[in-house]
């Protein structure tokens, strides 16, 4: 492999995350290397998308510190965090369901445009000239995941499978420093989960980008990790390489344990 | 002569290609040479461009010791840098080798020994990775150049150049070298080879042949002049670069008239592109016409009654008049009413659904193509045309001119082609297109030419009375049945593969005493057709054994029986015996050629077992068949197999003209 | 029958398309009606009257010397917008095109003021519409007739000190306006502001958020005030939420003043017998014994062609107020025929001379059967508003009982008004006013 | 049908973002401007043009206003009439207020002040939604028109609440024929609705229907929740403030406050409803259906009822149809009639094929 | 501090009147998640039919008009009404709508709204009637002359219905198989579709209730302000009580009722004079809306919380 795995990028530390009453994330501890494939994995309800959540400023957990680029981070809306570079797939698709594929992506490069409504308007000089040089900057990354063909569809109309990559190709035209994916191959046959792990892996080859990635198929995330975490309950059972994950006795028992 | 041409003076000195380059680059700099579609908008490259392309290519090769002479392998889908590529070897002087993309790593190491190339540019991973497979058994291979780079970034063999990598060789070298490109252009001779294509073969190994400069741009100028062509037509390339008809109609005759090139996405995307780019010059062979057809009708089956109507009465009315319309003959005032609602409400959306609304000259070739069909085309206003040639003539002997379309010819010969036939049918052809040698095989070269300069096309034929050529069949085919009557495999196969249900059949019967024939259904046409009937089927193998399936062939064989009882010299080839195939013949089990003509020996080798079985009056034989599938996994298939018999007909003399 | 129709289909769209066809003895009134909606029993009661009496024309006279009258409704719902697409529908039709436009909301006549001095159509609001309108030398094609809003409050003011014993008693007293929170509402202000300056009592200005189905608090602010009279200047559901809230507030009926739009049957019945005592300014009375009315239940109802589909209805006040609109509408017609030759339709300008020369005297209202249903009428060049004068009505529990003669406003005050607002809209539209006495 | 595309490719970003992509399109296009610029004020008689065309095209323009806020932002309003009254008094009283004011300046105003009221009314979207939203939004129609009653500055004293639009005159030329009338409107509103496509088609639209879509995926790749709704709130309601000032000025020539009632707003909604949620055609075509439905209901029930029944039975008869008429269409097609004419569309350019 | 008093029970007893209204809103979007603007117009449509059958029934069967037979005659006649009229909305204009957004819906209940109101006033005319329920609107004596404090008995009267008629829903959710069918289909369509609660039933089941709420806000707004058209406008009264109640909430709505009629009353009686008054028409939004600022999801409505 050519990459370089790096520095830490996001340290978590000592997190926990209350909903109510309901412990979601008890104190745990764990960092993301600068391009690596760190995954999480653990039991439904493990708190795993919880984690997401909170690298990403959806929620802002009671307890803990973020460290982002070795600088404690504020509390931050997730806006802030996706100026910061942090992109994100969701667990059950959050694609923009009145859009086409096209339109879809480019909502990723929001961030990157300038122009203002005004400009937009009247579709003239500036306006114009921004909207295509992210409309090229959007079809590397359609090609790059080979959906040329729906790139003009709306993404309702498309398949489960499909519409996974469409999400990834609208986080990866944000050009984040970090991926966030949360079950990317979710619901996926097997043949889909193959593209989906290639696509995955050429990204993070590709472009370099930091992956987080949560997964329930152990063999995908077992081939495709750098380091892998475990959560149960809210708690961290376990951090490591994938082999050494896999002989972990508490992970074992927390896999045996389920119908997982 | 139209102005597009240039005059006179300057055809003298254009008569190599990269001199019709550099002139067109400087007579219309910003008109577009080819487009791409690319990134989802079609990029568009002008003369200009392209010319900067091409000399900045043929620098980089230089630079990487690219010499006069040298071949250069170009494999890879129709996209523009390997157009560049070609042009930019014959810059140098060299000498491009057209291969099958398709074509599985084996079949490319033997051309590419055969070749001696040291120099290949192929487009993408999948070749690169065949490249690496030969590359073994291929010393003399010095340099692969690749087009698009993609999954290629960990290759670090060092002789894997991407091509941008040689467009900045280029650039550095035309730095150190400012003339040099011009003075190797300079150094070319019309008499130079410009192009190496294999040939198929139907028989034995493929042989490359040479044609120079002035063979294909003659063959070129005679066909835009005999059409009209001019820098304002489009074209589609997307049959294969290795394919002669592609680099007459894509290449030659682009770079004679200055016409634009199109280069579709991808394979799937061809009618999509097809109707985006709307082509007013096309070329397709009678196969893709035919399914073409095959989709119109399923598609129209799922519209409502009135739709079908109307779709109906009008095609009616085209088939009645829509020909003569289009060949200027007089029709009926009502006709031509009819006729011009139909175009307003059927004819014009349906060339427009096809991508034909702007096609001003379409042809096909390569196979026989239906008379139905072929009308049909015609009928709807589009100007289908048959022409007739082969790898060794540029594809460039017979054409049909405009006003005078015979279904059943392939028109007469084109300009500056001398076309004559030989005492037993053959036909033979001379002129300025003729292939210049089979590359290291003068016994071919020798075997095929005759001592007065005809070049012997293997192809069995005759002149009608008003000078049109019609083609039978290819002269060694054309056997005889016990009983003395001449059996030509080729007409029977394409009379039965009109029908929409056939997607091909092999006849049998030389030196039989009847005709017994393999039949392939079409799994798309009979699939939907058993879908109306409710009937069950799993795939392929499933549907050609259903009893039903049976009888839908047995009355097509039966129509063409009865057909071919009318015609004297035809009478004793009806098909007396079928058997449905079990699996559908496949290039990449030998049975096809890369375009898709049957390899009829091949198939009667492999199948000997069910010939036997056909002429043994059997009524099934049990066979086991190995089938390779694309990703060269291989599986084996078996099956017992039906054989039928059809009814046949006394002969019935020819109704009186 | 189905052939009918679709000639009738064929026609209507015809009509939609703005051509039409009449007769030439045949003179087309457009109606801009509302029969749906929050006002719906107030329209239908009105425009049954009006129409019937058009009819009684038709059916007694054989039409006005001669020319029959031809009406064609057009729902408005009350509602601007609509009010000005039936205006211009209405306007072409007719061999004369329309010859009088009455839309009975003052926010369509608003919506068509400029409009129909731009088409030469005279327009008629009788009791609502632009006050200023009045004066004629500056809005020749308006006629804001018998009796505006001004005059009406002038002529319940005198009607209060009438019942005091004498203006001069209203000195110190406190007067409650409960209105209808909207331009029309607010249209009191002025002048009550003005009578309250000049009489020294004191107004208490409550509002009514629309629709006004909720008086609670209004009423507590009237009972903390502790008034002596309440004016009810009301609109709709309102009237009767009112009546009630007064009732249980215990303020006295007698002393709730209503106007003339919150003076109908359809005001008082809902309130049931919290209602009794009530009283309610009106340029028209209620009654069906005058003999105008008793005409239209004899040559109308009696050949069946009446418009009511409620026949008890005849005689309300609603009614009789169409019947107003009727009469005057029919006697310009006569008017301008005596002009302009009779037995012939008539064009909106001449019209507009049949109104501005109307003169409806006690001898021209008993011929027609209106002695007391109306006041007399006389319009001039200046004048477009008439007497000015109404009798006020009381509600004894089933039906109104007139309980005054016509009470007279105070003309000098409000046409001094009416002169200043016209004087400073002329200025502002830049119209220079009519010179009266070169009229003929 | 009578598309015919073959050969319309596209070798440009700028081709492939056109708005109307097809050459068949633009063609119809231009024709339709054509007609309803040139021809339609040359040979349309009054009636059509002021009481159908022109109200048309400004509930249109409402409709659209309307349209950008629910369509395609996601904010469900029940007030749109309201900034339609803001936007009619606003210009009317910066005509009055100050001399010599362009019209054309004076229209703008009126859209950025009925775009800050917008603004301030649409500050509660960022904590509720969907029809406590709606319901909330009634809160500005309501109070808007009390406001506009109650103070009499707003409609300069007038005693009756009642104002009258000014002349309208634009370099020396007082627009005063329903003809000259029409074709300002119509100019506006094509002006004002091409800049509404260019704003949906580009990062603000997009912005907006990612809010509308899915809001916490919106925020997570980028979009800010409060900016992007409440410039939705502001455009929308300068496009309504602006419709609301040619109702004043083009069409109706005077205001009162209660003219820009609830129904009026309801009206509206039914106008994208019908014509189609999250579509600028739609727009269009539901103002069409709105305005038109109820007249010629009026021309078409008397003439099949009139003589039999009487003139109360005949207009409740319309509101029931008209009711009636519009569950049918939400049945029929709840994507309004946009869809309806899209699927057209795709019908004709797949003709003669059903798919 | 009489008048304070006065205004705020004044204030109570009305809010109990608006939260009649909003019961049938809260009824039909709890089950059936439709905004339901007809409400207004069922209010009227109820009052009028009811009024309706109380006029000609004497004449058809010979009653005496105004007797007791006519009164629960009428009152069983317009509840039939009520329920034929709940049964055809779900089937001819829900059923078919069914998984649109909620905005059609919304629509939908517009649209009907117009067609109810036609339908009404064609069928009994457009005249605006008295309904005399036997109760007089007048201050309670003894309150008025001890205290100076006015308190209708029919606004008493009219907050005892109220409180008898959620009293009975309370029970008929509580204690029979179709509330608590209702109930599960109020939490999840989904669920309670998967446990074979026939939704359509309980659809039908809950339009004709709102039905009958509707017909008994009818009378008691009728008999208050007449029964005519203006009764749809007390949708709008119910409105704001809705969004301060939620939704879905019963007791939400009742004392969302209590609190926008007595704060939209202080407002009028202590603010509305220092701003030209007229203020109920928005007041209550206003003030609603500033509650939703502070508490997005209503007085009683679920918290909820988006996952992603």
């Amino acid at each position: 492999m050519a990459r370089k795995i790096g520095d830490v990028i996001v340290d978590l530390q000592n997190i926990s995350l209350r909903f109510g009453g309901v412990k979601a994330l008890t104190d745990i501890s764990f960092n993301v290397r600068e391009h690596e494939v760190r995954s999480i994995i653990g039991p439904n309800g493990a708190g795993k998308s919880s984690m997401l959540n909170v690298i990403n400023g959806v929620y802002h957990p009671q307890e803990g510190q973020i460290f982002f680029k070795g600088a404690l981070r504020k509390k931050m809306e997730p806006h802030e965090a996706a100026e910061q570079g942090i992109a994100r797939t969701f667990q059950n698709i959050a694609l923009f369901k009145g859009m086409t594929v096209l339109d879809n992506i480019m909502t990723g490069r929001n961030l990157k445009m300038k122009c203002n409504f005004l400009q937009h308007a009247l579709y003239w000089g500036a306006a114009q000239r921004e909207e295509i040089a992210h409309r090229i900057k959007v079809e590397e990354v359609i090609e790059f995941l080979e959906i040329q063909d729906i790139r003009k569809t709306p993404v309702g109309r498309l398949p489960y499978g499909l519409q996974k990559r469409v999400e990834l190709a609208r986080a990866l035209a944000a050009e984040p420093h970090i991926l966030l994916l949360d079950e990317p191959m979710a619901g996926m046959n097997v043949e889909e989960k193959q593209d989906m792990c290639r696509f995955i892996l050429d990204v993070n080859d590709h472009y370099g980008t930091t992956i987080v990635l949560i997964e329930h198929d152990m063999g995908v995330v077992m081939d495709i990790s750098d380091r892998v975490v475990v959560l149960d309950y809210g708690k961290k059972i376990g951090d490591g390489e994938p082999d050494e994950v896999k002989n972990n006795p508490e992970v074992i028992k927390a896999y045996l344990g389920t119908s997982h | 002569m139209s102005d597009a041409r240039g005059t006179a003076a300057d055809a003298a000195s254009l008569d190599t290609f990269p001199r019709l380059l550099m002139q067109h680059a400087r007579q219309r700099p910003s008109r577009p040479a080819m487009r791409e579609k690319e990134y989802g908008i079609w990029q568009t490259y002008t003369w200009a461009e392209v010319a900067d392309k091409v000399r900045a290519i043929a620098g980089g090769l230089a630079a990487l010791g690219f010499r006069r002479g040298d071949r250069l392998a170009v494999v890879g889908d129709n996209r523009p840098r390997l157009y560049w590529s070609v042009a930019a070897c014959q810059c140098l002087g060299g000498i491009p080798v057209m291969m099958y993309q398709d074509a599985v790593a084996q079949e490319m190491a033997y051309v590419m020994q055969d070749a001696e190339i040291r120099f290949a540019c192929v487009e993408d991973q999948e070749q690169v990775d065949k490249m690496l497979e030969i590359q073994g058994g291929l010393p003399l291979l010095e340099h692969v150049i690749y087009d698009d780079a993609r999954g290629l970034r960990h290759y670090d063999q060092p002789f894997l150049h991407g091509l941008d990598e040689v467009v900045e060789l280029g650039t550095a070298h035309a730095g150190a070298h400012p003339d040099f490109i011009d003075r190797e252009i300079d150094k070319g001779s019309p008499d130079d080879v410009s192009v190496m294509l294999y040939t198929s073969g139907t028989t034995g190994k493929p042989k490359g042949v040479c044609q120079s400069h002035s063979a294909f741009i003659a063959a070129a100028r005679g066909g835009c002049s005999f059409d009209k062509l001019s820098d304002q037509d489009d074209i589609l390339s997307y049959l294969p670069m290795a394919w002669v008809g592609d680099h007459l109609f894509s290449y030659a005759q682009a770079l004679v008239a200055g016409f634009t090139i199109n280069c579709p996405e991808s394979g799937e995307t061809v009618m999509n592109d097809l109707r985006e780019i709307g082509p007013t010059y096309y070329f397709a062979p009678p196969r893709v016409f035919e399914n073409l057809l095959t989709q119109v009708m399923i598609r129209m089956e799922d519209a409502s009654p009135i739709k079908r109507k109307l779709f109906h009465h009008f095609m009616d009315v085209a088939k009645r008049c829509g020909a003569d319309i289009l060949d200027g003959k007089s029709v009926s005032g009502g006709d031509r009413l009819q006729y011009w609602l139909g175009k307003l409400f059927i004819y014009g959306p349906l060339k427009n659904v096809l991508g034909m609304s702007r096609v001003r000259v379409a042809y096909t070739a390569g196979a026989a193509i239906g008379p139905d069909l072929f009308r049909l085309y015609r009928s709807i206003g589009i100007n289908l045309k048959q022409l007739y040639g082969q790898t060794e003539t540029c594809a460039y002997v017979c054409l049909q001119p405009d006003g005078q379309i015979k279904l059943d010819s392939v028109g007469t010969p084109a300009p500056n082609v001398e076309v004559k036939l030989a005492d037993n049918g053959e036909i033979l052809v001379r002129g300025p297109m003729l292939l210049k040698a089979y590359y290291k095989r003068p016994d071919a070269t020798a075997e095929s030419i005759n001592a007065e300069g005809y070049f012997m096309t293997g192809d069995a034929g005759f002149f009608d009375e008003d000078g049109h050529l019609k083609i039978i069949d290819r002269a060694k085919d054309v056997g005889k049945l016990t009983g003395g009557g001449m059996f030509a495999p080729n007409y029977i196969e394409n009379k039965l593969k009109f029908f929409q249900h056939i997607k091909e059949v092999v006849c049998f019967g030389n030196q039989r005493d009847f005709v017994t024939a393999f039949v392939n259904i079409d799994l798309e046409a009979v699939g939907n057709w058993a879908e109306r009937k409710g009937m069950a089927y799993a795939g392929y193998t499933d549907l050609a054994s259903q009893p039903q399936v049976y009888e839908l062939i047995r009355e097509c064989i039966e129509q063409v029986n009865a057909d071919l009882a009318s015609d004297p010299n035809m009478s004793e080839s009806q098909i007396k015996r079928f058997l449905v195939l079990h699996k559908e013949l496949d290039a990449d089990d030998g049975e096809l050629t890369r375009t898709r003509k049957v390899r009829r020996n091949f198939v009667a080798e492999k199948y000997a077992v069910l010939i036997d079985a056909l002429y043994a009056g059997k009524t099934s034989q049990y066979i086991e068949t190995q089938v390779t599938y694309e990703d060269g996994r291989s599986n084996k298939v078996s099956a017992e197999l039906v054989i039928a018999d059809a009814k046949t007909f006394p002969p019935q003399p020819r109704k009186a003209a | 029958m189905k052939l009918k129709h679709t000639v009738l289909l064929g026609a209507a769209i015809a009509g939609l398309l703005g051509s039409a066809v009449a007769s030439a003895d045949e003179q087309f009134i457009g109606l801009p009606s509302y029969r749906v909606g929050p006002y719906a029993s107030g329209g239908s009661g009105l425009f049954g009257g009006w129409i019937d009496y058009m009819q009684l024309v038709n059916e007694r006279d054989g039409g006005v010397n001669g020319v029959k009258l031809t009406w064609e409704e057009c729902e408005t719902e009350y509602n601007n917008a609509r009010g000005v697409e039936c205006y211009e529908r209405l306007k072409k039709k007719g061999s004369t095109g329309n010859s009088v436009f009455q839309p009975v909301s003052t926010g369509i006549t608003y919506s068509v003021l400029d409009k129909v001095a731009q088409d030469k159509i005279p327009m008629v609001t009788i009791g609502y519409g632009r006050t200023d309108a009045a004066d004629g030398r500056v809005f020749p094609w308006v006629f804001p007739m018998i009796t505006t809003y001004w005059s009406q409050a002038s002529a319940i003011v005198n009607y209060m000190g009438q019942k005091e014993g004498g203006m001069d008693k209203l000195k110190g007293k406190k007067i409650g306006l409960l209105y209808h929170d909207s331009a029309y509402g607010k249209e009191s202000h002025a002048i009550m502001d003005k009578l309250a300056a000049k009489h020294g009592f004191e107004v208490i200005k409550i509002a009514v958020a629309h629709p006004g189905n909720e008086q609670q608090s209004q009423w507590l602010q009237i009972r903390q005030a502790k008034p002596d009279y309440v004016v009810l200047w009301g609109w709709g559901v309102m009237n009767p939420t009112a009546i009630k809230a007064a009732a249980k507030t215990g303020f006295p009926r007698e002393k709730l003043i209503g106007v003339w739009w919150s003076g109908a049957e359809e005001d008082t019945i809902p309130a049931g017998p919290a209602a009794k005592g009530f009283v309610a300014a009106g340029f028209n009375v209620a009654g069906a014994n005058y003999p105008v009315v008793a005409d239209i239940k004899k040559h109308v109802y009696g050949k069946n062609k009446g418009n009511m589909e409620d026949k008890a209805r005849v005689g309300s006040v609603y009614y009789n107020r169409g019947v107003v609109h009727g009469i005057i509408t029919v006697e310009a017609i006569r008017k301008a025929q005596e002009k302009y030759g009779k037995g012939k339709a008539l064009t909106g300008e001449q019209m507009r001379w049949g109104f501005e020369n109307l003169n409806l005297d006690d001898a021209r209202l008993k011929a027609l059967g209106a002695t007391g249903f109306m006041p007399p009428l006389k319009i001039t060049c200046a004048d477009h508003e008439g007497p000015g004068k109404v009798k006020f009505q009381q509600w004894d529990g089933s039906q109104w009982k007139v309980i005054t003669d016509w009470v007279e406003s105070d003309r000098p005050l409000v046409r001094g008004m009416i002169e200043e607002s016209a004087a400073a809209y002329a200025k502002e539209k830049g119209i220079k006013p009519r010179d009266c006495s070169k009229e003929s | 049908m009578f598309y015919r595309e073959a050969g319309q490719f596209k070798a440009s970003y700028a081709e492939d973002a056109r708005i109307f992509p097809i050459r068949q399109d633009r063609i119809g296009f231009w024709v339709l401007m054509l007609v309803l610029g040139v021809a339609v004020p040359l040979f349309s008689n009054e009636y059509w043009l002021k009481a159908i065309l022109i109200p048309v095209l400004i509930f249109s323009l409402a409709a659209l206003g309307l349209n950008i806020l629910t369509g395609y932002a996601g904010q469900l309003s029940l007030g749109s009439a309201a900034f339609m009254a803001v936007g009619a008094f606003a210009a009317y009283n910066f005509m009055l207020r100050i001399d010599g004011m362009p019209f054309l300046l004076a229209l703008v105003l009126a859209g950025l002040t009925s775009a800050g009221v917008g603004i301030l009314f649409g500050l509660p979207s960022l904590r509720i939604k969907g029809f406590y939203l709606a319901v909330a939004t009634l809160a500005a129609q309501f109070f808007i028109v009390w406001a506009l009653v109650k103070f009499p500055w707003f409609s300069n004293n007038s005693s009756s609440g009642v104002v009258t639009a000014q002349a309208v005159t634009i370099l020396g030329y007082t627009f005063e024929s329903p003809e000259a009338k029409y074709v300002l409107t119509f100019l506006i509103v094509a002006f004002m609705a091409l800049l509404a496509k260019n704003m949906v088609r580009s990062s603000t639209g997009r912005a907006w229907m990612a809010v509308r879509d899915m809001d916490v995926a919106a925020q997570v790749i980028g979009f800010r929740l409060m900016r992007t709704k409440l410039l939705a709130f502001a455009v929308s309601s300068f496009y309504c403030g602006v419709a609301g000032a040619l109702y004043a000025y083009t069409y109706i020539g005077t205001v009162e406050p209660e003219g820009f009632n609830l129904d009026l707003s309801f009206k509206i909604l039914f106008m994208i409803i019908i014509g189609g949620v999250g579509s600028i055609m739609g727009s269009f075509l539901g103002a069409a259906f709105i305005v038109l439905l109820p007249i010629l209901l009026d021309n078409v029930v008397p003439a099949l009822f009139g003589d039999a029944l009487g003139a109360g039975f005949v207009s409740n008869f319309q509101l029931i149809i008209f009711g009636g008429l519009i569950i049918f269409f939400l049945i029929v097609e709840p994507h309004g009639l946009a869809r309806l004419w899209q699927i057209a569309k795709e019908k004709l350019r797949l003709w003669p094929f059903p798919h | 501090m009489q008048f304070f008093i006065e205004v705020l029970i004044g204030g109570l007893l009305s809010g109990v009147m608006y939260a009649l209204v909003a019961l049938g809103f809260v009824l039909i979007y709890k089950a059936s998640g439709v905004f339901n603007f007809a409400q207004g117009a069922m209010v009227f449509f109820a009052a009028l039919t009811f009024v309706g059958f109380q006029e000609v029934l004497p004449g058809w069967l010979g009653l005496e008009a105004g007797s007791n037979t006519v009164f629960w005659l009428a009152f069983l006649l317009a509840f039939i009404a009520m329920i034929v009229l709940g049964v055809a909305t779900e089937r001819i204009v829900l059923r078919p709508l069914v998984n649109q957004p909620h905005i059609t819906l919304f629509m939908a209940t517009i649209g009907l709204t117009y067609l109810v109101e036609g339908v009404a006033q064609m069928v009994w005319g457009a005249n605006v009637r008295g309904l005399d329920l036997g109760i007089v609107d007048e201050p309670i004596a003894w309150l008025m002359d001890n205290y100076e404090i006015g308190v209708s008995k029919f606004d008493l009267f009219a907050a005892g219905v109220a409180a008898s008629l959620v009293a009975l829903l309370a029970l008929l959710f509580q204690y029979t198989k179709v509330g608590r069918a209702l109930r599960a289909v109020a939490d999840d369509h989904q669920a309670a579709l998967s446990i074979g609660i026939p939704l359509q039933t309980i659809w039908r089941v809950v339009w004709a209730v709102a039905g009958f709420v509707a017909l008994v806000a009818g009378m008691i707004w009728g008999a208050r302000n007449g029964v005519q058209f203006a009764l749809t406008f007390t949708a709008l009264k119910a409105l704001p009580v809705l969004i301060l109640g939620g939704f879905t909430s019963v007791p939400g709505a009742i004392i969302g009722g209590l609190i926008i009629g007595a704060s939209e009353k202080l407002a009028e009686v202590y603010v509305g004079p220092y701003v030209g008054g007229g203020i109920e028409g928005w007041f209550p939004y206003m003030l609603a809306l500033a509650f939703l600022l502070v508490r997005p999801e209503g007085l009683f409505g679920e918290k909820h919380i988006d996952r992603v």
